[in-house]
């Protein structure tokens, strides 16, 4: 099937080869990093994790999105999901391998990567989440390659399939638990020792993949024949609102616990990235934005006249997402270290060559999306009920070139 | 039986270099004069077959034509699954040998309910990149035991090779995938019935035999570390045609190095002169513009034919008859003014009289 | 040879004959020993010197196994007390690895590149080490760095007997594990001037034990059940 | 005859292989799977070797000389030094088995002899024992072995199961080309006269009477008569083809089925049509009335001698190129052997469309054209008046024969007339058409009545897909581009998908040529009414 | 091949059509008939006599849409029909009744 990404009209080509360009200035920068070390990055003795680290935590929330939608359609038979989920599996097996690099660039010595293999130590928690991303990586790859396949040659699909289908979904939900107990283990980091961490997850999680995912089908509709189906993206636009929802409910949970509260160290990190401490506050307009983004988006969804016009709900799915990725992927993280152990504020803002590495891999991301969901959409116009009307692209693409 | 009886033969052709070389001490027949032997059977077992084939004729341009030929103008021509031109061929070469485009495109078909389905199988494909690519960089890396200083891209292609940092010395990535990669196509001809039904005792043989030559090359360089200055002492050696036999390697060496050896001498007399007969294959390396180009036929010879007039000869009167014009001028008398009206009938110019 | 990765870790428990052993290794800073910004430097340079620490001249590459702060920072959780001897406000305080009896960075070790041995000490083995910092994260002290690029050409002078480390790897104080082999105190300590007391816990006649019961002592950020042991005697005024 | 078995029962294919090896399985000839050997008057009049009356069946004695063995090596020796492709493929093939589950012999019959990779193995058995140093030295070690009277029997057998068709030779990694292997086989096997009767007729007919059905002269020129009627009852139009006219411009050849047999009398209706409506000068030939070379389904040499006809012809006529009809194994022989054979044809010119102007340039050596490329030309110059709704009542697939996709490329062209002529067009599933197509099974000279079980098992996997796009859009209409594809598909489509129809292209092309001066058709070149106006009678 | 008939042995090929055509004649052609199957009726010799006119001429068995056109021109449109061809000669008339007419099977692509 792997050929299908093979051929294509001009504008996928296109895309394809601005995402290989992206990838390559990425690339040529991750060199750079190689040669010279991480002291390439913004990151610091005292923010010792930086953008990296906060990509691969806001895409573990974004491959969720596949849960969201196989819960409901392998669990409760909920049958309008039988086109779109196949475009949450495959999201999920970019988001993951996109963790996957976040991590990998995120190491002092890749060359070593897998020393976390070869010398398991089952205590810490990195070795679970490298062990539940893979698996979830696996896990999505062959339901959603298999089923593709299965359907291609018109046969249903084999019954293990719906096995793996039903392990994936706790899976699903042990990726973001996992991770959240990255942060929430450790003492002395009083922003991430929180018992709500992996609830914090969970919700943003299922914001924001099935955000992305409404925004994806919407972009499958426009460039190809395949339709998702208008009602499947209506569903998941309410799974957006409820999870957003429970999201910003467990923000404010946060925030009255460390303000009512009143201890310092649990209100310095909230300090520092809304309102600026010790005369530091880099952070502060991207948090705001990001909390004005969550209200707004939140107030469009949760009204259903207002989510049922597709393009506010192509908005505010657009402004979760921009939203959590600002939360998850900067405050979060970022939030975190400061202050440092001793109590002192040290900034953190990426560097250019750390911001093009990101790009690059997001590019690589976008690659392996593009690649699988024009496998899915090739495999699913070729099966439809509505046939394409001829296979004569190159015929079209040489009659557009003779009008010019 | 076939598989049993190559792996026979390969613990056979190990146990024979183990005594040779551990009870016989005959170092310098394993260390050298097989060596020697096997690399010039191999040159010029090769390059016989390269040329009995290189030379045999290609009398037609039979060029399997796998996309949309070069047609109209406006037609987009599949330029490379169907080429017309020498770019396009070489295009279609270089994806056929470096990449093994056609058996990409393989499928796996099944049958259910009286319905054929077509699945995407690439494993084999997958599997055959990984043991042709990696075979050829370790065969690469080994330039280092030949070659003083040693060429700086061998020193690049090792870091590449040894990138993940596992274990003292590093662990060549290559190596191991070769091992996995043949085994995979190994345990093909075992558990796949269509493969083991057609797999023949020349298939395991050359299986079995990298699978030892890789084996061995592992151990030697990661289990029992054979001495490698004494090693390339012995090669430089031989590559410098002043063999010597320093003393302390391993009898794992000697047992690599004759499988080895083995393998050269194997080669020419076996299917893996595919290696070589992928380039001449005619209907890959053919452009197929064979009604643009004039394809010439070194052995054309004449043919014995019916000629029109023979033709003529046995259906004239139903010709005429039927209004269909002749060549013939001697008429049948009977036929002479009918005819003249039928042609005239059928608005066709009589045929001018010479 | 003939030694796997698994017997190296515990050769390293065999000690030698003539090397300082311990139940369990623990500190005592005096911190009214240290008089002048001489006696810090003396220790901190022992250590530096020693350990080939590197010096970028730029706080955010830094590598630090022992390095000295304000009371605010080396405590601060305590600093709500605003009434403090401006004299010790002022005050650096040492501030090093505190070989936690229950560290953090060890459980967080995705390959055991942190560890922690039977006399205490925790350890790095920067062979292993991914350079994930995970351990960074959850050290509640600050007590990792991270060579964020090659820290050789910023050493002044390479002492030969001290392996140097690489780029993308953590590393820490490691209580001079290879002068305690040798049986030599750790370097710092023997800088010190007696300002620093090195000795075994587990021992009650030991120097540590004898500081500790005379002295009333605090250790940073206790309250996380890390137990630290590095203890700081602080006195009063007149220690200034 | 052999009874046929029900659908049902022909689709449950065993593919569970035998336990013993193949070397030790012999051949079975089963009823249904074979033809009737070669009759002797056909041998004789192209002077072929051991001309007999003999029977095919394995039991019986198949009368051959003394030295058959003799015969054959010498065959192969003389081969190995003719052909590349023969030596490279007997000694390259890895046996890795990508091709086995491509053949449609294979997924119909499920008899591993018929995997390519096998029925190569066949001969190269026997090639590794008596041509090579390791079969010699170590017969079945080295995959040799003995040729005997029953290995003889298995080639015949198994080479005449094989509608060398290339699909095997897409998917092999080296190009290996069964069809090549199969091709020389039969020469081979033809040095001891044995063919099957239903090749050696049709290429005796075809080198006496100039196509493969024997029509005489004025039988060719009464079907067209008769075709010309229809013609007219349909558009109220009379067309007036010619035949051996000198002068003209154009040479059109076309396969003699489609002056025989329905339907591809449809598609020959279709060529007339279009070519009236052209105002073509054109003419046919009864010498060279045959498009499709049977000799090419024996030896090489055969297929020379029958194709010589076609530039013979030309010169003869004095035309200035060459018009192809829809057929397979035509034009794999024009686009591979024919200006080698018998080119250069210097006495032509490189074929311009007179209508469109356009130059062929992809036939300026062979000046040669097929008609889709010329009617394509056509209708991308707007130069016919089509009305596609005419052919409404069709929802039509598109049939790759293996001929053109695999030995030529002509993939699109016939597409782009199809989607222009009619409204309802669907493809079958990718892994089934252009150059994967499969074979519709009776291709090569297996289209015999006598072996009608290997050609519906042969044919199954394109019915199979056939079956997908009829299920699914409804598809009523087979279109195809071969003759031998118009004679077998509709034998197929009736045992299997049984509500299809298969037609020409160009009988569709024609169904919606509006032709000047017309009368309003209420009938389809099959005189069966138009859909809409059966609609229009009944409002 | 071939079958013995009043003590005379004819040739026929596999499929049991006479090899040499001079060895028809109706007694003959009764007899093929009956292992087909089939009583012949003064409609099933309308049928093979004009087979066997049409091949006088042309040497081969006519297309079935002649034969069914000429047999409407001649005995009328309720006999130029497939169906009523198919009722005469079950296995079509291509093959069975060019069979008792002693024609030989046409080969090739039809």
């Amino acid at each position: 099937m792997l050929e299908k990404a093979l051929t294509g009209s001009r504008r996928y080509w296109t895309w394809v080869l601005f995402l290989l360009a992206v990838i390559g200035v990425g690339f040529i920068f991750y060199l750079r990093q190689f040669s010279y070390g991480l002291g390439i990055t913004g990151m610091s003795r005292d923010v010792s994790w930086g953008l990296y680290i906060g990509q691969f935590t806001f895409l573990v929330g974004v491959a969720a999105s596949a849960v969201m939608l196989v819960i409901p359609y392998y669990l409760h038979n909920y049958k309008k999901f039988s086109k779109i989920v196949i475009l949450g599996e495959f999201l999920a097996v970019s988001a993951v391998t996109m963790c996957m690099l976040f991590i990998f660039i995120d190491m002092g010595q890749p060359t070593r990567v897998l020393n976390v293999i070869l010398h398991p130590t089952p205590n810490s928690i990195m070795f679970w989440d490298a062990t539940v991303l893979s698996g979830y990586l696996l896990l999505n790859i062959v339901i959603g390659w298999t089923t593709l396949g299965a359907e291609r040659k018109g046969f249903p699909p084999p019954a293990w399939v719906k096995t793996l289908t039903f392990i994936s979904i706790p899976w699903a939900i042990s990726i973001h638990t996992v991770t959240a107990f990255l942060y929430a283990g450790l003492p002395g980091r009083e922003y991430w020792l929180s018992a709500i961490m992996a609830a914090r997850f969970l919700a943003s999680a299922f914001a924001a993949g099935p955000a992305l995912l409404i925004i994806l089908a919407m972009i499958v509709r426009k460039v190809s024949k395949f339709d998702p189906g208008k009602e499947a993206i209506q569903q998941v636009g309410k799974i957006v609102a409820y999870a957003m929802a429970a999201n910003v409910f467990f923000l404010g949970l946060e925030v009255f616990t460390a303000f009512y509260s009143n201890i310092p160290g649990e209100k310095y990190a909230f300090d520092y990235l809304y309102f600026g401490l010790q005369g530091h506050g880099k952070l502060i307009p991207l948090m705001w934005i990001s909390g004005i983004l969550a209200v707004v988006s939140l107030a469009l969804l949760i009204y259903p006249g207002t989510r049922r016009i597709e393009k506010i709900l192509a908005v505010a799915s657009v402004a979760v997402f921009v939203s959590l990725w600002i939360d998850k992927g900067f405050g979060l993280i970022i939030g975190g270290f400061i202050p440092d152990p001793f109590g002192k504020v040290t900034e953190y803002w990426p560097t250019v060559p750390e911001a093009l590495i990101v790009l690059g891999v997001w590019a690589i991301g976008a690659l392996v999306l593009t690649i699988l969901y024009k496998v899915a959409i090739s495999v699913r116009e070729e099966t439809a009920d509505v046939p394409k009307v001829t296979e004569l692209d190159g015929i079209a693409e040489a009659e557009l070139a003779t009008i010019k | 039986m076939g598989a049993l009886f190559s792996f026979v033969v390969v613990i056979l052709l190990i146990l024979v270099a183990y005594v040779g070389v551990a009870a016989a001490g005959l170092q310098s027949i394993f260390g050298i004069v097989i060596p020697y032997v096997a690399v010039l059977t191999f040159i010029v077992g090769v390059v016989y077959r390269v040329i009995k084939w290189g030379r045999s004729p290609v009398p037609f341009p039979i060029a399997t034509t796998g996309g949309q030929q070069k047609s109209l103008p406006w037609i987009k021509q599949a330029k490379l699954d169907n080429p017309s031109s020498t770019t396009g061929v070489i295009g279609r070469m270089v994806l056929e040998v470096l990449l093994f485009r056609s058996l990409f495109r393989n499928t796996k078909s099944e049958l259910r309910d009286g319905k054929l389905g077509y699945g995407s199988a690439k494993w084999l494909w997958v599997a055959a990149i990984a043991f042709h690519w990696s075979f050829w960089i370790v065969l690469l890396r080994h330039i280092r035991l030949f070659a003083t200083p040693v060429p700086s891209f061998v020193n690049v292609l090792e870091n590449l090779d040894g990138f993940l940092q596992i274990g003292v010395p590093r662990l060549f990535l290559t190596g191991v995938i070769l091992l996995l990669a043949v085994t995979y196509l190994l345990l093909r001809r075992f558990y796949v019935p269509q493969v083991r039904y057609i797999s023949l005792a020349s298939d395991y043989f050359p299986l079995f035999l990298i699978m030892a030559i890789a084996s061995t090359g592992i151990l030697m360089r990661y289990f029992f570390r054979v001495d490698i200055v004494g090693v390339k002492e012995l090669t430089m050696g031989l590559v410098s045609f002043n063999p010597v036999i320093p003393a302390g390697v391993g009898t794992i060496f000697y047992i690599h190095v004759f499988l080895v050896s083995t393998l050269f001498i194997y080669f020419p007399f076996s299917k893996l002169m595919h290696m070589g007969g992928v380039f001449l294959s005619p209907t890959r390396n053919l452009a197929n513009n064979s009604r643009m180009v004039r394809h010439a036929n070194p052995w054309n010879y004449p043919v014995k034919v019916h000629t029109y007039d023979e033709y003529e000869e046995e259906f004239r009167e139903k010709m005429i008859n039927a209004g269909i014009p002749i060549e013939s001028t001697v008429l049948p008398e009977e036929f002479e003014e009918e005819f003249k009206e039928k042609v005239e009938d059928a608005g066709t110019p009589v045929r001018e009289e010479e | 040879d003939g030694i796997d990765k698994d017997n190296l870790e515990v050769s390293q428990f065999l000690p030698e004959p003539g090397a300082l052993v311990a139940g369990k290794w623990a500190m005592v800073v005096d911190v009214r020993k240290f008089k002048t910004e001489d006696d810090y430097k003396r220790v901190i340079n022992a250590c530096n010197s020693i350990h080939n620490i590197p010096d970028f001249g730029e706080p955010k590459d830094e590598i630090k196994w022992i390095w000295t702060d304000t009371f605010e920072h080396a405590f601060p959780d305590e600093y709500e007390q605003k009434y403090m001897p401006a004299s010790l406000e002022r005050m650096p305080f040492v501030l090093m690895c505190n070989h936690c009896d229950n560290p953090p960075c060890v459980r967080v070790c995705p390959t055991k590149a942190t560890f922690k041995r039977a006399d205490g000490i925790v350890m790095q083995d920067e062979h292993r080490c991914i350079g994930c910092r995970f351990c960074m994260a959850a050290c509640p002290y600050g007590s990792r760095s991270f060579n964020w690029r090659d820290p050789r050409p910023f050493i002044k002078k390479e002492n030969p007997d001290y392996p140097t480390r690489t780029k993308g790897v953590v590393e820490k104080c490691t209580f001079c594990v290879e002068r305690l082999a040798e049986g030599l105190m750790p370097a710092c300590v023997e800088a010190s001037n007696g300002a620093m007391i090195f000795g075994d816990l587990t021992d009650p006649n030991s120097e540590v034990r004898k500081a500790l019961s005379s002295n009333y002592t605090i250790r940073r950020k206790a309250e996380l059940g890390t137990g630290p042991n590095i203890y700081y005697i602080i006195g009063g005024t007149d220690n200034a | 005859m052999a009874k046929t078995p029900k659908p049902e029962e022909l689709s449950k294919i065993d593919y569970k292989l035998p336990e013993k090896g193949w070397m030790d399985t012999p051949v079975e000839f089963k009823e249904g799977m074979y033809c009737h050997g070669a009759r002797p008057q056909y041998l004789e009049t192209v002077d072929f070797p051991n001309p007999r009356q003999w029977s095919s069946k394995k039991d019986e004695d198949w009368k051959l000389p003394e030295n058959w063995k003799e015969i054959v090596l010498n065959g192969m020796k003389e081969r190995l030094e003719k052909y590349r492709s023969f030596r490279l493929f007997m000694d390259i093939c890895v046996r890795c088995g990508a091709c086995a589950d491509k053949c449609q012999f294979f997924l119909g019959t499920g008899d591993p002899k018929n995997m390519p990779v096998l029925r190569a193995e066949l001969i190269r058995s026997v090639y590794k024992r008596y041509f090579t140093a390791s079969g010699k030295m170590l017969g079945k070690l080295a995959g040799g072995r003995e040729l005997t009277l029953d290995v003889l029997k298995e080639w015949w057998y198994y080479f005449y199961q094989c509608s060398e068709c290339r699909r095997c030779s897409v998917f092999c990694p080296y190009g290996i080309d069964q069809a090549e292997i199969t091709m020389i086989g039969r020469e081979i096997l033809n040095l001891l006269g044995l063919n099957t009767d239903w090749i050696a007729g049709p290429v005796a007919n075809s080198y006496m009477r100039g196509n493969h059905l024997g029509l005489e002269p004025h039988t060719i020129k009464s079907n067209f008569d008769f075709m010309a009627e229809d013609i007219e009852e349909v558009t109220g139009i009379k067309v007036e083809p010619t035949f051996n006219r000198k002068g003209a411009e154009i040479l059109f050849v076309a396969p003699s089925g489609d002056f025989f047999g329905d339907p591809g009398t449809y598609t020959c209706m279709g060529y007339l049509m279009l070519f009236h409506e052209l105002g073509l000068d054109y003419t046919w030939s009864t010498y060279a009335s045959e498009g499709g070379n049977f000799g090419s389904f024996t030896s090489m040499e055969m297929g020379k001698r029958l194709n010589y006809k076609i530039y013979a012809e030309a010169k003869r006529l004095g035309v200035k190129w060459i018009l192809g009809g829809e057929c397979g194994h035509m034009w794999r022989v024009v686009n591979q052997y024919m200006d080698t054979w018998n080119g250069p044809a210097d006495f032509l010119e490189v074929p311009v469309s007179p209508i469109t102007g356009t130059r062929f340039e992809n036939a300026k050596s062979t000046k040669m054209v097929h008609i889709a490329e010329f009617t394509a030309d056509l209708i991308k110059h707007g130069k016919l008046k089509l009305d596609p709704s005419r052919n409404d009542h069709l929802k039509v697939t598109f049939h790759d024969s293996c001929n053109t996709a695999r030995g030529m490329g002509i993939l699109d062209e016939p597409r782009y007339i199809l989607k222009n002529v009619l409204n309802h067009f669907y493809e079958m599933p990718e892994e089934t058409i252009r150059e994967k197509t499969f074979c519709c099974g009776s291709g090569s000279g297996l289209n015999a009545a006598e072996n009608m079980e290997l050609r519906l098992r042969g044919g199954f996997p394109r019915a199979n897909a056939v079956k997908y796009v009829h299920q699914k859009y409804g598809v009523n209409m087979l279109t195809n581009i071969c003759a031998i594809d118009r004679a077998a598909l509709p034998t197929l489509m009736n045992y299997w998908v049984p509500g299809v129809d298969v037609a020409g292209v160009h009988e569709l092309v024609a169904n919606a040529l509006v032709m000047k001066g017309e009368k309003e058709r209420t009938q389809d070149l099959r005189l069966e009414p138009l859909p809409e106006k059966v609609g229009a009678e009944n409002v | 091949m071939g079958f013995e008939f009043n003590g005379k042995t004819y040739e026929t090929d596999d499929d049991g059509y006479l090899i040499n055509l001079d060895d028809w004649n109706q007694d003959v052609a009764n007899f093929i008939a009956q292992n087909e199957g089939i009583e012949m009726t003064e409609a099933h010799w309308e049928v093979v006599n004009f087979l066997r006119d049409y091949y006088a001429e042309y040497k081969i068995a006519p297309m079935i849409k002649i034969l069914i056109k000429e047999m409407k021109k001649m005995f009328g449109p309720e006999k130029g029909s497939n169906a009523y061809l198919y009722q005469l000669y079950p296995a079509g008339p291509a093959l069975q009744a060019c069979k008792i007419a002693g024609l030989p099977k046409p080969t090739g692509c039809v």
